[in-house]
């Protein structure tokens, strides 16, 4: 199956390279630019999720481990809420980026935003990956014929 | 008077695409449509001046949403059955519903009305403050960050909670150990 | 109601009409249509019809998106902010929320319509309803008769 | 970088100031640690530890705001028209407690149930997404901020679905009642969003208190009107009221047990709550409309609940099930004692949330013992019973007696006190006389369906290869806790009486009561 589809494996090497750097010029310029943590985990699922309908499942398994993705799946969480929690211990409100750097509260907003953005990022990715990994695992019952 | 045309013409593109979404039966068609409409529904979302949303809604609406439709459609039956059961009761429902909207919109403020509350009061001040707290250029990623960030943390526990969802309707939990023993056999 | 007829107040609320057809669309497929697949692709359309309604209630006409200019050292340029009109950015911060939790529910759906699949072997509710009524009427013949008859 | 540095002055926040944000945000970090850790063994203890945690934490703050304090605390630290702020005041302290009370109490009972029922390989998913669907109930009721109800309403909602579906090892209808559910809700959902942004459109501003005042200025026009219509329509989808309960029945019985336990006594005492705070503190209620419409479509819809859902729970032939409906009979005692509109009628409502909570959660434990010895809870399936589990099926019967509302158990208490509200409007018009009959006759309706149930306990001969044995301790526990709280609360009724009724008159106050006190709350 994989051979005969030669361009898409040809494009798909082009592409994956370029849509993995966009995802992640969304990611990290969401302050500037619209886009975020959301757009850029989705854009980063996307290019794992083209290498896996095009080069198969196991393949893409190898590239990103499905116990990986479960890791990863929980850490982005982990990483929001520790902002939080950190701000609390600083004595600050939960969540308030002023504590990351109480001498200059902008750049300590810059701060916080950058790092939940990222944590948002890396959950979304792990989500949409490991949702794609949950359907495409399951055996289709229609031939490619009868769409 | 450009903006208005332009919204006219995408909202009756709209609805067009929602009432094929209606009338068709082979599910492919009604999943391309489906992502039709997420893109135009993006298109609208720029006019509106929603960039991020317009972004996200393309993204996520018609990228990912399509994929999982039609991974979906691969594990099940591709055509629709004509329902049995007549078309009223729910047509009936549908019609109060519009009423009750419709009704809620008698008070409404026109569309874009710069003095409309929504724009008076805890709008502006989000536009004139993030300057000077958050320094940030994009107005959406401060109040999403930071003002409003616990919604967000909400969100992101939305994402994590299908995530959890579908692992344990579908696929299970993969732990490093198991995966060894399974690349083995 | 005559406020529906006079064409100032249409000019005014033709886009929040025009969106409400859209929702009635949507909400009429998934009460109507019986294939498991097409009632999520209802929802997902009565979802984003409710946030086209909200986005456009941030809408100021002359406004434009609520990204600020910026100075060379990528800080907000401060004086060449106040000239322009922004629309207002909240109901953009809601929907960013809602299209997610939207994604969510199709996600999730979706995974209990494989399941269902596999288990009924239909995704057709009024099948499923069938083999439904065939179960209970089954469960009433095997434990019906402990007060007296089934119920 | 920046030029002028202005450092603020910040006073430091002590951790009694964290105390309403810590309520909700051990069980969040709590769901992902578990699947991070992704071990079978930590799964369980991390979720009961998390549980104890937000009980004990709920019980301060309940005991800081009984005197009709109320603690406020402002997220990232912006204030609130522009920031999310949680506001705790003795209402949504008394229905945190019962939330956490439940959940810290059943988790025992879910790992024993939970080894029979479900699959070992899901057991940690199971525990994070019961963390997460505590986390959702949690959030949704400490909160001030309207949108921020919706956020953690789609976290339970969800978490909800896959916990009912993860009944399909027993039975496969599990999966379509957690679709049919996931559908209803959604568009439950989404009409809240709907009302919720028409209530944007007319105020303006998202933070409860805020609206709230601005509504009481700017009165009621016909988008504020179909914004609490559909609010109303969005979270009865969720209290299963009497219309929209059509997802319950199949969803609390083809669930797992364990799941079934914990809904019941919280999933709908969270939406109900969220009613009423719509209803009462942001649509004051001496608003002309608001004060009619409740009256003319809660009080009809309620007494049709208590007598249809108790008159076909009387002809059902399996336990589960019958309980099922019969808790869309008690919803209905809910709002009617919202639909009074007194004070005594709200403290008798949320008397009743915490009173058939306890009842609730007490007997679908006793039919998860029932299921994990006699495979299934069919009155054919457990007949005779009483005499092989006489302990477990003793706690039933004291969950059994709450749920008729015999006197010396605590669902006596909250109907005597209903029936109170509706005798005291009596002299107003003849209604609500009839009102505290149907109160009355509903109940003998639920001594037939509950004596049914006894009289299969006990007075029939169990099939002889029966092999039922005396429940494990672990679901023992927590069934005569429940027990043990369901007489105290019968006979010493001053402590869940006065902190009811401070939360009522809360309630009552209406956005009067809101605004005033933020002055007074946290330590700003």
């Amino acid at each position: 199956m994989i051979y005969h589809h030669l361009i898409l494996r040809v494009v798909t090497k082009v592409l994956v390279g370029t849509i993995i750097l966009f995802a992640l010029y969304v990611q990290f310029h969401g302050d500037f630019s619209p886009g975020g943590g959301f757009q850029a985990g989705v854009i980063m699922a996307v290019a794992f999720i083209i290498y896996g309908i095009v080069f198969g499942l196991r393949n893409v398994k190898r590239v990103f481990p499905e116990w990986l993705v479960h890791k990863v799946l929980a850490l982005g969480v982990l990483i929001y809420a520790g902002t939080g929690i950190y701000a609390m211990f600083m004595g600050y409100d939960f969540l308030d980026y002023d504590a990351l750097s109480p001498a200059h509260p902008t750049s300590g907003q810059h701060w916080g935003l950058l790092i939940i953005e990222f944590g948002v990022g890396v959950t979304v990715t792990g989500v949409m990956v490991a949702i794609y990994y949950a359907f495409a695992g399951r055996p289709p019952s229609i031939s490619n014929e009868d769409w | 008077m450009i903006d208005t045309i332009t919204n006219i013409i995408l909202l009756s593109m709209l609805v067009i695409t929602a009432l094929a979404i209606v009338r068709m039966e082979r599910l492919f068609a009604v999943v391309m449509l489906s992502g039709v409409f997420s893109l135009l529904s993006a298109l609208l979302f720029v006019t509106l001046d929603a960039v991020d949303v317009a972004f996200t809604e393309a993204a996520v609406g018609a990228g990912i949403s399509t994929v999982l439709l039609l991974s979906t459609i691969a594990l099940t039956k591709p055509v629709e059955r004509r329902p049995r059961h007549t078309a009223l009761v729910p047509f009936i429902v549908v019609c109060v519903t519009g009423a009750a909207l419709v009704y809620g919109t008698l008070d409404m403020p026109a569309f874009g009305d710069p003095n409309a509350p929504a724009q008076i009061h805890v709008g502006p001040e989000y536009l004139a403050r993030t300057p000077d707290d958050i320094d940030v250029p994009n107005a959406v990623t401060a109040i999403l960050g930071s003002y409003r960030g616990f919604d967000t943390l909400g969100e992101a526990a939305v994402v994590f909670t299908a995530g959890i969802g579908v692992l344990l309707l579908l696929s299970g939990l993969r732990r490093r150990r198991e995966d060894e023993e399974e690349d083995q056999i | 109601m005559s406020k529906l007829l006079d064409l100032q107040f249409l000019a005014g609320h033709a886009h929040y009409l025009l969106f409400i057809v859209l929702m009635m669309t949507g909400l009429f497929i998934v009460v109507d249509k019986t294939n498991l697949v097409k009632k999520i692709v209802g929802l997902n359309i009565f979802q984003v019809s409710v946030f086209m309604f909200y986005v456009s209630i941030g809408k100021v006409s002359g406004g434009t998106a609520p990204i600020f200019p910026m100075d060379d050292k990528y800080h907000v340029d401060k004086d060449a902010l106040l000239g322009i009109a922004y629309s207002n950015p909240l109901p953009h911060v809601l929907i960013l929320t809602a299209i997610v939790v939207g994604i969510a529910t199709t996600s999730l759906g979706l995974a209990l319509i494989v399941r269902i699949r596999e288990s009924f072997d239909t995704i057709d509710e009024e099948d499923i309803l069938n083999i439904e009524q065939d179960m209970t009427r089954a469960d009433n013949q095997k434990h019906g008769n402990a007060m007296g008859g089934p119920a | 970088m920046a030029d002028t540095a202005q450092i603020v002055e910040h006073t430091a926040r002590t951790f009694r100031d964290h105390l309403p944000v810590l309520q909700v945000l051990v069980p969040f970090c709590t769901a992902p640690l578990i699947v991070l850790l992704g071990s079978r063994r930590l799964a369980w203890p991390l979720a009961f530890i998390a549980s104890a945690i937000a009980l004990v934490i709920s019980f301060i703050m309940l005991m800081d705001v009984r005197e009709g304090g109320m603690l406020t605390y402002t997220m990232g630290g912006w204030a609130p028209p522009l920031g999310i702020e949680y506001r705790v005041d003795a209402a949504n302290a008394f229905v945190l407690l019962l939330i956490s009370l439940i959940g810290t109490v059943v988790l025992p009972f879910a790992y024993a149930s939970f080894r029979d029922e479900i699959k070992s390989r899901d057991h940690t998913l199971m525990y994070a997404c019961w963390m997460l669907c505590f986390t959702g109930l949690l959030g949704m009721v400490a909160t001030g901020d309207a949108f921020n109800v919706f956020v953690f309403l789609e976290i339970s909602s969800l978490s909800t679905y896959v916990l009912l579906a993860m009944g399909a090892d027993r039975d496969r209808r599990a999966l379509t009642a957690a679709y049919d559910y996931l559908i209803m809700g959604t568009i439950g959902a989404t009409f809240f969003v709907i009302g919720l942004g028409m209530l944007y459109m007319a105020t303006g501003t998202l933070n409860m208190a805020d609206m709230a005042d601005r509504i009481a200025d700017q009165g009621m026009n016909r988008t504020v009107r179909s914004g609490f219509a559909f609010i109303i329509v969005g979270m009865g989808l969720k209290v299963a009221m009497f219309p929209l309960h059509l997802w319950l029945p199949k969803a609390y019985t083809f669930a797992p047990s364990a799941v079934t336990v914990f809904l019941s006594a919280t999933a709908t005492k969270a939406a109900l709550y969220v009613v009423m705070r719509f209803t009462f503190s942001i649509y004051n209620p001496d608003f002309a409309f608001a004060t009619n419409t409740l009256e003319i479509i809660f009080i009809p819809l309620a007494v049709i609940a208590m007598f249809s859902a108790s008159f076909v729970a009387v002809f059902q032939t399996n336990f589960k099930r019958m309980l099922a409906y019969s808790s869309i009979a008690q919803v209905g005692y809910m709002l009617l004692g919202i639909a009074l509109l007194t004070d005594t009628s709200l403290t008798a409502a949320i008397l009743h949330m915490f009173n058939h909570g306890l009842t609730k959660a007490l007997l679908f434990m006793g039919v998860g013992a029932y299921v994990l010895r006699a495979n299934g809870s069919f009155y054919t399936q457990i007949a005779g019973l009483g005499r092989k589990m006489p302990i477990t099926t003793g706690a039933v019967v004291i969950g059994g007696l709450s749920l008729i509302g015999v006197p010396g158990t605590a669902g006596f208490v909250s109907k005597w006190v209903l029936v109170q509200a509706a005798l005291e409007r009596a002299p107003e018009n003849a209604m609500f006389l009839a009102i505290a009959v149907a109160i009355v006759l509903s109940s003998l309706l639920a001594v037939v369906y509950v004596w049914r149930a006894f009289e299969v306990l006990y007075l029939q001969e169990p099939d002889p290869n029966s092999t039922a044995t005396e429940a494990p301790l672990m679901m023992l526990i927590p069934m005569w806790i429940l027990a043990g709280g369901c007489i105290w609360f019968g006979f010493s009724t001053d402590l869940l009486h006065d902190t009811a009724a401070q939360a009522a008159n809360g309630l009552l106050q209406g956005t009067k009561g809101m605004m005033v006190l933020t002055g007074q709350g946290g330590a700003h």
